[in-house]
């Protein structure tokens, strides 16, 4: 019973990144991309909480707070990219 | 003896809690895809995907913590670093990102009311 | 111990680190760069030596026994090469010194240099496939910097031609290694060769051992040749130097261990199509060598011919053949390095590249110029310069094995070669000479010297082949009988 | 206040002494200090000062707000999204506010945001103004004002 | 499911390989990136998928899923970061003296 | 005892020492003291031809390369006496002669230390045993030669000639080299003598021909024999003595020699036979043929030596036959013609070198070698008509000159042969006679070409620089003494057969008893034969020929200038080199796409041809461990991006993709177990992710790619096939009955390494190695990318080097 | 209007400190847990990125003056020193040891030569990853 509805949860997970790869490809704007992006990264957090309960293991704990920093950082390097074209700037101007 | 089962049966009812909390968690998480897909700009996808995706992976990690106390009796400092984290960075990036789109002109959609920031940003376009 | 044989590979790297740290000092870097390289000279000979006398040598490290760990294999024949190589690295140490100039010693290059050697080092001596493949990105990159130093136009474009290819070519060698691991399931490279012998060498694992084929043949440039010829004429001269004496030599090397050592057993695949790739690699080689009037150019096609040649070696297979690739291998590394010095010498000394845009130089620079008439000589197999008892053997073990074709493409590629190096010695060092005095430029003695070590070490190698003899034929031996290498790794556990 | 955190560390390790114990254990060291947390909020009116851990109460209040904010808004939004046709009307507004340094400043931004059907899309120079895009202008504006309001003042009881 | 992803990898393979033969600069780069995810793929296939568990030995019990493949493959991919690294500044310095991305244009002055 | 090893290397030392004599010496010519080594030897090897021609050889060995049985053994017989002679004798002459006609403004140091490199190659190549080693000196002659014709290296033609002299030479070597080889292959030997012994054995063995006819090659080369003769004409751009001394009197001769030396060998094949002996009689009349219409003097005499040396070269043909008969009385008849062979030999190298040295001195004085220029010189250069005329007739086969002896000899031989009854001999062998007949009349003719042309009918003052005058003496000592022997061998020829002749016939025919049988007594006068009727037609025939020049001379102009054996060389270089050129280029196009394609071509070709050639493709998906919905659905997420990067037209967007990749197989290594390859996976993906984006800053965004159709459908079906290979093979792997992973072994890593993370054990311990080099990879990156940005090509350098 | 970055900076003080910590962390349990040298490193690196991306290089440089090149080339020496040492010791290079110490704050704790070496790495990889990225920015 828990682990049909682990499973469920996890093709729900994976439905949604389906869905933002179609966002991502689609487009229009590279801020559309990015967001997409960034669902995926939360929706792959979720999912490897989900798997680790179905493998009863607590070695993937770590990716879970990895990938939320990585998605973190990588959102901020392709929004400034978008909105400056460089990530990291000499000397700011404030 | 059955005081033992009995006890069997409150974990189990915890654990199908947290697999249930988990599941609603990624049905928000449908939801807030099924948002990047209907919504018109770029802006209000984003309210879907940071809001409703962050509640979703709250919910599901919150479950995933409540499955391992409950089961293996494993307090994740992991987990919780996790949730606190993503309630950190996911605002931020909503702003950054919605922040990148206007300033790189993106379109808000036409049924747009109000644009405050035009006249701030980019004047000369009026 | 045998922590003896790790040190052409750590030596290099540590001493290559440290130079970062001395980066002002550059007379520094300069004497602690040769110093390095004569030191790896002497190690190797005493490995060398102690071989002879002690057997193969090998260091486990970790203490970890094979298969499990990863080992250094010291024989005859990686010591043979890593002593060559060390030599050839020492001497064109030499030439930078007065070639390279201060912008590029600022900018590490004697560190990366001492990487490139450590790669190539630990390529001749490791003894497992997965750490073979590390060993040749630590060359690469170094290769990959090298390649690039200076920013040149020339070297941007075709170093970017370099860099794919090796990048695909690593992809490949890691699919092979995917496809070996999920077939034999490990990675000591004499356990793999006794698991191979004991499920024996079937289709599987032959089409396997073809894919380490094209592997090993991009990194040779054994038919699959075509980054060499520009990114062998892009960099500085030193830089091209090492190239063509150690780079391929590398990728020869892994074809001569992987095919004798592991998939020997079905000769009549492997080593046929090794034969048909060489033969193919000798005739376009030759086109090349006289398709073209820029000098490099002419001496990359050499690099492609000689490669070739002592792949003739391996696809005979008799020990005779063995035995005169290998001291091809060794003479190649040596008249390579001196080619490459004496055609960049002259492109500095001219500011010209093409052949017939040079004339006279005998006139200004006679010592010069009968060091490349020693090398046309040598690189032809003229005796008694070092590469005619290559020549011999490679030629004898193919008559021995009824390899006609392959005997007729060898020696007339020798002609060949003889006739793309003597247009440029006739045109560019004869001729009247077009150099005005004043316009002359002086040579300096610290580009002459190494020049006339390599020569004389190419003409020493040919007079005095003997001294190499047993130590070459132990190689062969040793490469012709692979159990002698898996009983040295696999039992008797040190 | 920091003195009454050490007063709070020495009634734990008093604690942990007291139990007399084989080896020092976290976990008495742990119950150590609930016990100091109880005898200092007891006695905290006589250091003059506040109880030092009511900023803790007051961001676990907060941090109740925002829940329920959250899941209020994300009911909203959520129905917005599966409604059979889309009647949304988003837009841009501006709101000052009476918050000042980073740390206000970036937790009611962040608050805001988390929040959904609200986005605070810049800050001005000045650091007082926020621009906010809302998902539906003319029907949440009024409750985005509102969820401000309660936020402003949650943060200032904790920072003040 | 290792017919599944050993087809995975056939596609990326196919699709590095079509972005390698690319003339754009950077479509090349990506082609490799590619290649390294499909070649990371292979070896742990190869090595066999989902045979154990986790190789950590206080966590769970034996059988482990074979953990060699899994350092080779963690070698592999702090080399190609390495590569690609290096290969994206060449890029862009080749960009920057040569003008141009085009590998076309990129072809070198053969002599005569 | 004198070792005949130390007579060749004695003269490479002193080449050695010449350059730094050259500098101490400026009083006297340096020549003089060159010459001391030729006599020297001259002198050494004279006081042994008694003990050699009562039938001693000396051996002598020193280790070179022992253990491949390379040795420096040396071996004086009969036959190596007189080459050794001739090399010391002629070059102690040559270098005489050479102080004269090269002045001291020449550099003279090169031009003794080569002519010096090459006595002593020279010498090698005729004493040595060991094949391995007479090839060295083979080559070595070759390498001199080629330094002595391009000693005056700044005029094009000389360079040319020399190029053509060592391409040719050397090939022929190469050739030799490789029939060497076989041999030793055969007979286990290098050692000459040991293979004369035990070649019986090996005469059906597959590689006897092969090994002939690539020795032969060798020796044709050499000699300049019909159709390799085309560089020896060239070679005249070499200083007149290295003319004479080389290109007439020794290095040519090496291919005699070799042919002599190899006659034990292969003399009893008929191939051997026809091909020694009618190569020899085309190469003679081709030779005589076109001396006639040279009308440079050197050219003309370049000729006439391919010309003789083709006679040489058929009597040694001709004298094997005996070999193949065997030892009888019937046969010793035939072994006349090798006997007349080594006999005309040195009579050539007599008469030959002094006419060379008439030339020499014709060009010296008067600045011109052109016939037409040319013309009664006989009245102010006596001495020089004198030693021309006695060379000319020598060579025309007239008497009182040696000349008129070997001939005479040679018509003999080939008269004999017609009448063997071997080799279908009684069907062609009227052939030898015949064309023998007929080159002799052109040699007539040439020879008289030379001396009236030059020396009598009108003097043509107005056409030279120079004032007609004589030779220092100097000049005229070197061709009168050989005049002297010229004359002197024509009195005393057995003194010459006994000493040398006899001993070296014992070389050629070492199973044929007493060589004293092998020589007869030579006889100027021999009654009415058919030689001598022959030798009347000629000169007959020749005096007319030579009237009616003019009228016949048109005849020549049948033989197009095009399809001349020269031309044939010219024109071979020349498209060798276009050809190469065009394939070169047309592959190398210079586009990284075309040489990926190659590659994948031939991954596709020989990894995907060979496994289903080999059967080796097999499925099996029984084993497959479980696949959930989830998992599928990532599959075709990763599957749809890496399509999609194809069609991205922004290249953020395809890196963004190429992100949700890399993010996928992190999640996959979860799935499959691998946390810490998971948690790299993450880490590496961004970082790159983040250098795509900051590199972009300075790329411009993509175009589209405008290949053409055919190049992307070219690219699809590559990309397609490779992709199925990769697959292919690795569905054949999974189903491979594996052996046991060494990885279990691993599993005690907390006893063993005291890690519970296996993997992390291994990075770090067991395989801590691979750990270390991979930190200095990305170590190398990183310092490289520095360098990369920070080193750039200075503005002014040009963009050649350095 | 110019751009105002308080959120982003803000926030960052607080998570550069957590990637930090857990940087190191995950360097010092990969004996045992998922991490070690190269994952550590790398995510002390990505914290340093974070820096770079939220500020700008001079500031960052101003209160961390350090000349990552430099790390980077100690991390590897340190990593190749401890085979080193196993030369001098006369043991297999890089052999490494380990042992159980019974240590007053952490309790029993094993200390391998192991974690020297994947300090090594761990120093290098940020040293590598920080120079690639400022040597890309710096750059005109
Ligand atoms: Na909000
Ligand atoms: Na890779």
């Amino acid at each position: 019973m828990v682990e049909k509805i682990l499973l469920t949860a996890l093709a729900l997970f994976a439905f949604s990144i389906a869905i933002a790869l179609y966002r991502i490809i689609k487009g229009p704007s590279m801020p559309d991309r990015t967001v997409a992006l960034d669902m995926i990264g939360v929706n792959l957090i979720s999912s490897i909480a989900v798997i680790s309960i179905v493998l009863k293991t607590k070695a993937f704990l770590e990716a879970i707070l990895i990938l939320g920093i990585l998605a973190f950082i990588s959102t901020i390097a392709i929004s400034k990219y978008v909105e400056r074209g460089v990530i990291v700037e000499h000397k700011s101007d404030n | 003896m059955w005081k033992g089962g009995l006890l069997l049966n409150t974990s189990q009812i915890i654990e199908l809690g947290a697999a249930l909390l988990i599941l609603l968690g990624s049905i928000m998480s449908v939801i807030s895809a099924f948002g990047i897909i209907r919504l018109p700009d770029v802006y209000t996808r984003s309210h879907a995907a940071t809001k409703s995706s962050t509640l979703a992976v709250l919910l599901s990690l919150s479950g995933a913590f409540v499955y391992f106390w409950v089961h293996e009796g494993f307090i994740s400092v992991r987990l919780l670093l996790g949730i606190v984290f993503v309630f950190l960075t996911a605002p931020v990036a909503g702003h950054l990102i919605t922040r990148a789109a206007y300033r790189s002109k993106v379109k808000l959609t036409d049924n747009s009311s109000d644009d405050a920031l035009k006249e701030v940003l980019f004047p000369e376009d009026k | 111990m045998n922590n003896i044989i790790v040190l052409p590979l750590i030596l290099p790297i540590m001493v290559g680190v440290l130079l970062v740290f001395l980066r002002p000092y550059i007379r520094l870097q300069r004497i602690i760069s040769l110093l390095t390289m004569i030191g790896v000279a002497c190690i190797s000979v005493y490995i060398l030596n102690r071989i002879q006398t002690e057997g193969i040598m090998r260091l486990d490290f970790g203490g970890w026994k094979p298969p499990f760990g990863i080992l250094f294999v010291a024989d005859s024949f990686s010591a043979l090469l890593v002593l060559t190589a060390s030599v050839v690295t020492a001497i064109c140490l030499i030439y930078a010194f007065s070639s390279i100039g201060e912008r590029h010693e600022r900018m590490f290059f004697y560190p990366f240099i001492l990487f490139l050697v450590a790669g190539v080092n630990g390529s001749f001596l490791t003894g497992d496939l997965f750490n073979l493949f590390v060993c040749f990105e630590v060359m690469l990159l170094a290769s990959y910097v090298l390649v690039t130093l200076g920013g040149e136009k020339a070297q941007l474009r075709e170093s970017i031609k370099y860099v794919v290819i090796n990048i695909l070519s690593s992809w490949f060698f890691l699919v092979a290694l995917a496809y070996l691991y999920g077939t034999v399931g490990t990675l000591n490279m004499a356990h793999i060769s006794e698991r191979v012998a004991e499920a024996g060498q079937g289709p599987l694992l032959t089409t396997v051992s073809i894919l380490f084929l094209i592997v090993f043949s991009l990194k040779a440039g054994l038919l699959l040749f075509f980054w060499l010829p520009g990114s062998y004429s892009a960099p500085p001269t030193v830089i091209a130097a090492l190239f063509g004496a150690l780079l391929t030599k590398v990728g020869i090397y892994a074809l001569f261990r992987t095919f004798t050592l592991i998939f020997y057993h079905e000769p009549s695949i492997t080593h046929n199509l090794i034969g048909i790739m060489a033969g193919i690699t000798l005739i376009v080689g030759c086109m090349g060598a006289v398709a073209y009037k820029d000098v490099r150019q002419i001496a990359s096609y050499n690099v492609v011919i000689a490669v070739g040649f002592m792949l003739i070696g391996l696809a005979v297979g008799t020990q005779t053949s063995l035995e005169g690739s290998i001291y091809y291998i060794i003479h190649d590394m040596i008249a390579k390095a001196m080619l490459f010095l004496l055609v960049g010498t002259m492109i500095v000394l001219t500011g010209v590249t093409k052949f017939d845009q040079m004339s006279g130089l005998i006139r200004n620079y006679p010592l010069f110029s009968w060091m490349f008439f020693v090398v046309t000589c040598s690189l032809a197999g003229i005796p008694p310069l070092s590469g005619f008892v290559g020549k011999v053997l490679v030629g004898q073990g193919a008559i021995e094995n009824g390899s006609y074709v392959l005997v007729a493409l060898a020696f007339i590629s020798s002609v060949v070669v003889l006739y793309s190096l003597l247009r440029i010695f006739l045109n560019s060092i004869f001729g009247e000479t077009i150099i005005s005095p004043e316009d002359e430029l002086p040579l300096k003695k610290g580009l002459l010297i190494p020049i006339v070590l390599l020569g004389i070490g190419t003409i020493s190698l040919g007079l005095e082949a003997e001294v190499l003899s047993s130590y070459v034929s132990d190689a062969a031996n040793t490469l012709f009988n692979p159990s002698i290498y898996i009983d040295a790794v696999l039992s008797g556990n040190k | 206040m920091p003195a009454q955190f050490l007063l709070n560390l020495f009634i734990a390790f008093l604690w942990m002494v007291l139990q007399d114990e084989d080896e020092l254990k976290i976990t008495t060291f742990f119950s150590g200090f609930l016990v100091g947390i109880g005898i200092i909020f007891l006695m905290h009116r006589f250091f003059g000062t506040q109880f030092y851990l009511r900023r803790l109460i007051s961001i676990i209040k907060l941090f109740f707000i925002f829940i329920s904010e959250l899941a209020a808004s994300s009911v909203l939004i959520s129905k917005q999204i599966l409604s059979p046709k889309l009647k949304i009307k988003p837009g841009i507004f501006t709101y000052k506010t009476k918050l000042r340094g980073d740390w206000e400043i970036t937790t009611l931004a962040m608050l805001l945001t988390l929040t959904p059907g609200s986005v605070v899309m810049e800050v001005n120079p000045e650091g007082d103004m926020f621009y906010i895009h809302a998902m539906d202008l003319e029907k949440s504006k009024a409750d985005v004002l509102r969820s401000i309001g309660k936020f402003e003042k949650a943060i200032m009881e904790v920072t003040r | 499911m290792e017919t599944l992803i050993i087809i995975l990898i056939g596609i990326l393979t196919a699709v590095a390989t079509y972005l390698i033969l690319s003339r754009n600069i950077i479509r090349v780069i990506l082609g490799t990136a590619v290649f390294s995810h499909a070649v990371h793929l292979l070896i742990l296939t190869m090595g066999g998928l989902k045979k154990g568990s986790v190789p950590l030995l206080k966590e769970a019990d034996a059988p482990y899923t074979d953990a060699l493949p899994q350092a080779l493959i963690l070698t592999a991919i702090v080399i190609s970061f390495a590569v690609t690294a290096f290969i994206l500044v060449l890029a862009y310095r080749a960009y920057q003296d040569l003008g141009s991305d085009d590998l076309h244009a990129l072809r070198g002055t053969n002599d005569e | 005892m004198f070792s005949v090893n130390f007579a060749i290397i004695f003269p490479f030392i002193i080449a050695a020492l010449v350059p730094f004599l050259y500098r101490r010496i400026k009083f006297v010519h340096i020549g003089w003291f060159v010459m001391l080594v030729p006599i020297t030897l001259f002198i050494l090897l004279a006081r042994l031809i008694p003990s050699v021609a009562s039938g001693k050889t000396f051996f002598h060995t020193y280790n070179w390369i022992p253990s491949l049985d390379i040795n420096f053994t040396t071996y004086l017989d009969g036959l190596s006496m007189i080459f050794g002679l001739l090399i010391t004798g002629v070059g102690s002459l040559v270098i005489l002669y050479s102080i004269f006609y090269l002045s001291t403004k020449e550099s003279l140091q090169h031009f003794y230390s080569y002519l010096l490199l090459f006595m002593g190659a020279m010498l090698g190549v005729v004493f040595s045993d060991n094949l391995m080693v007479l090839y060295v000196f083979w080559e070595l002659t070759s390498v001199s030669s080629f330094l002595l014709i391009a000693f005056w290296n700044h005029r094009k033609a000389s360079r040319q000639g020399a190029q053509k002299a060592m391409l040719i030479t050397v090939s022929g070597g190469v050739a030799m080299l490789v029939g060497f080889i076989m041999l030793h292959t055969m007979t286990g030997t290098f050692s000459v003598r040991e293979i004369v012994l035990s070649i019986r054995d090996f005469t059906d063995h597959t590689l006897f021909l092969p090994t002939m006819i690539l020795v032969l090659l060798g020796a044709f080369t050499k000699s300049a024999q019909f159709p390799f003769h085309i560089w020896l004409p060239d070679a005249m751009e070499a200083p007149t003595p290295v003319s004479a001394y080389l290109h007439s009197a020794t290095m040519v001769k090496a291919g005699i020699y070799l042919v002599a030396r190899f006659t034990p060998v292969f003399g009893g094949d008929q191939v051997w036979f026809w091909s020694v002996s009618v190569i020899g009689m085309m190469t003679m009349f081709w030779g005589s043929f076109n001396a006639v219409r040279q009308p440079d003097l050197k050219a003309l005499l370049a000729y006439s030596t391919i010309s003789q040396l083709g006679l040489i070269m058929s009597l040694l043909g001709l004298g094997s036959i005996a070999l193949n008969i065997g030892y009888s009385a019937d046969s010793i008849i035939y072994t006349q013609a090798t006997f007349a062979a080594l006999f005309h030999l040195i009579n050539h190298s007599t008469f030959k070198g002094a006419l060379f040295m008439v030339v020499g001195i014709v060009d010296h004085e008067l600045g011109t070698r052109d016939i037409r220029r040319l013309g009664g010189l006989f009245t102010l250069m006596p001495f020089t008509f004198t030693i021309a005329v006695i060379g000319g007739l020598s060579m025309a086969g007239l008497p009182p000159f040696n000349g008129f002896l070997s001939k005479e000899m040679f018509f003999a031989a080939t008269v004999q042969i017609s009448n063997a009854d071997v080799f279908s001999l009684q069907t062609f062998g009227v052939i030898f006679p015949i064309v023998a007949w007929i080159a002799s009349i052109f040699t007539f003719v040439y020879c008289l070409i030379f001396i009236i042309k030059t020396f009598l009918g009108p003097a043509q003052p107005e056409k030279l620089d120079k004032p007609i005058h004589e030779a220092p003496v100097g000049m005229l000592i070197s061709p009168l003494i050989l005049c002297a022997f010229v004359v002197g061998i024509f009195f005393f020829p057995d003194l010459l057969g006994k000493y040398i002749l006899q001993p070296s016939m014992a070389s050629v025919y070492p199973t044929f008893g007493d060589p004293k049988e092998l020589t007869p007594s030579i006889y100027a006068w021999h009654g009415f034969n058919a030689e001598l009727m022959m030798t009347i037609g000629v000169i007959v025939i020749g005096a007319l020929l030579y009237n009616q020049l003019k009228k016949w001379k048109p005849v020549y102009g049948l033989f197009s200038q095009k399809y001349t054996f020269n031309m044939l060389y010219n024109s071979m270089l020349s498209s060798t080199e276009k050809g190469s050129t065009i394939v070169t280029k047309g592959y190398m196009t210079g586009f990284l796409r075309d040489y990926l394609v190659y590659i994948f071509v031939f991954f596709i070709v020989t990894v995907g041809g060979f496994l289903f050639y080999s059967g080796a493709f097999s499925i099996d998906i029984s084993t497959d461990a479980s696949i959930r919905v989830y998992e599928a659905i990532l599959v075709g997420v990763m599957a749809v991006a890496a399509v999609a990067m194809l069609f991205a037209k922004s290249r953020i967007t395809a890196t963004l993709l190429n992100g949700v990749l890399g993010y996928s197989i992190a999640i996959f290594f979860v799935i499959f177990r691998a946390p810490d390859l998971a948690l790299t996976q993450l880490v590496v993906e961004s970082v790159t992710t983040a250098l795509f984006l900051l590199c972009f800053y300075f790329l411009p965004e993509w175009k589209r790619e405008t290949s053409s159709s055919k190049t992307k459908l070219t690219n699809a079906i590559v990309s397609i096939g490779v992709g199925v290979v990769v697959m292919l093979v690795a569905f054949s792997v999974l189903n491979y009955e594996k052996f046991e992973t060494i990885s279990r072994y691993f599993e005690n890593a907390y006893e063993l390494a005291g890690g519970a993370n296996i993997v992390n054990a291994i990075l770090g311990d067991f395989r801590g190695f691979d750990t270390m080099l991979e930190v200095v990879v990305l170590f190398i990156a990183g310092l490289g990318i520095f360098t990369m940005i920070k080193l750039r090509a200075k503005k002014e350098d040009a963009d050649i080097e350095n | 209007m110019r751009i105002n970055d308080v959120i982003l900076r803000t926030v960052t003080k607080i998570v550069v400190f957590i990637i930090l910590t857990f940087g190191v962390y995950l360097f010092l349990s990969g004996h045992n847990t998922p991490g070690g040298g190269f994952i550590g490193g790398l995510v002390l690196a990505s914290a340093f990125v974070l820096l770079y991306l939220s500020s700008d290089i001079e500031s960052v440089q101003k209160s961390l003056p350090l000349d990552f090149k430099m790390v980077a080339a100690f991390g590897v020496l340190l990593a190749t020193s401890t085979g080193f040492g196993s030369l001098l010791l006369g043991v297999p290079f890089l052999s490494q040891t380990f042992a159980y110490f019974d240590l007053p704050i952490f309790g029993k704790t094993e200390l391998t030569t192991v974690t020297i070496f994947e300090a090594g790495v761990a120093l290098a990889v940020v040293g590598v990853v920080v120079t690639i990225i400022l040597s890309i920015s710096e750059d005109e």
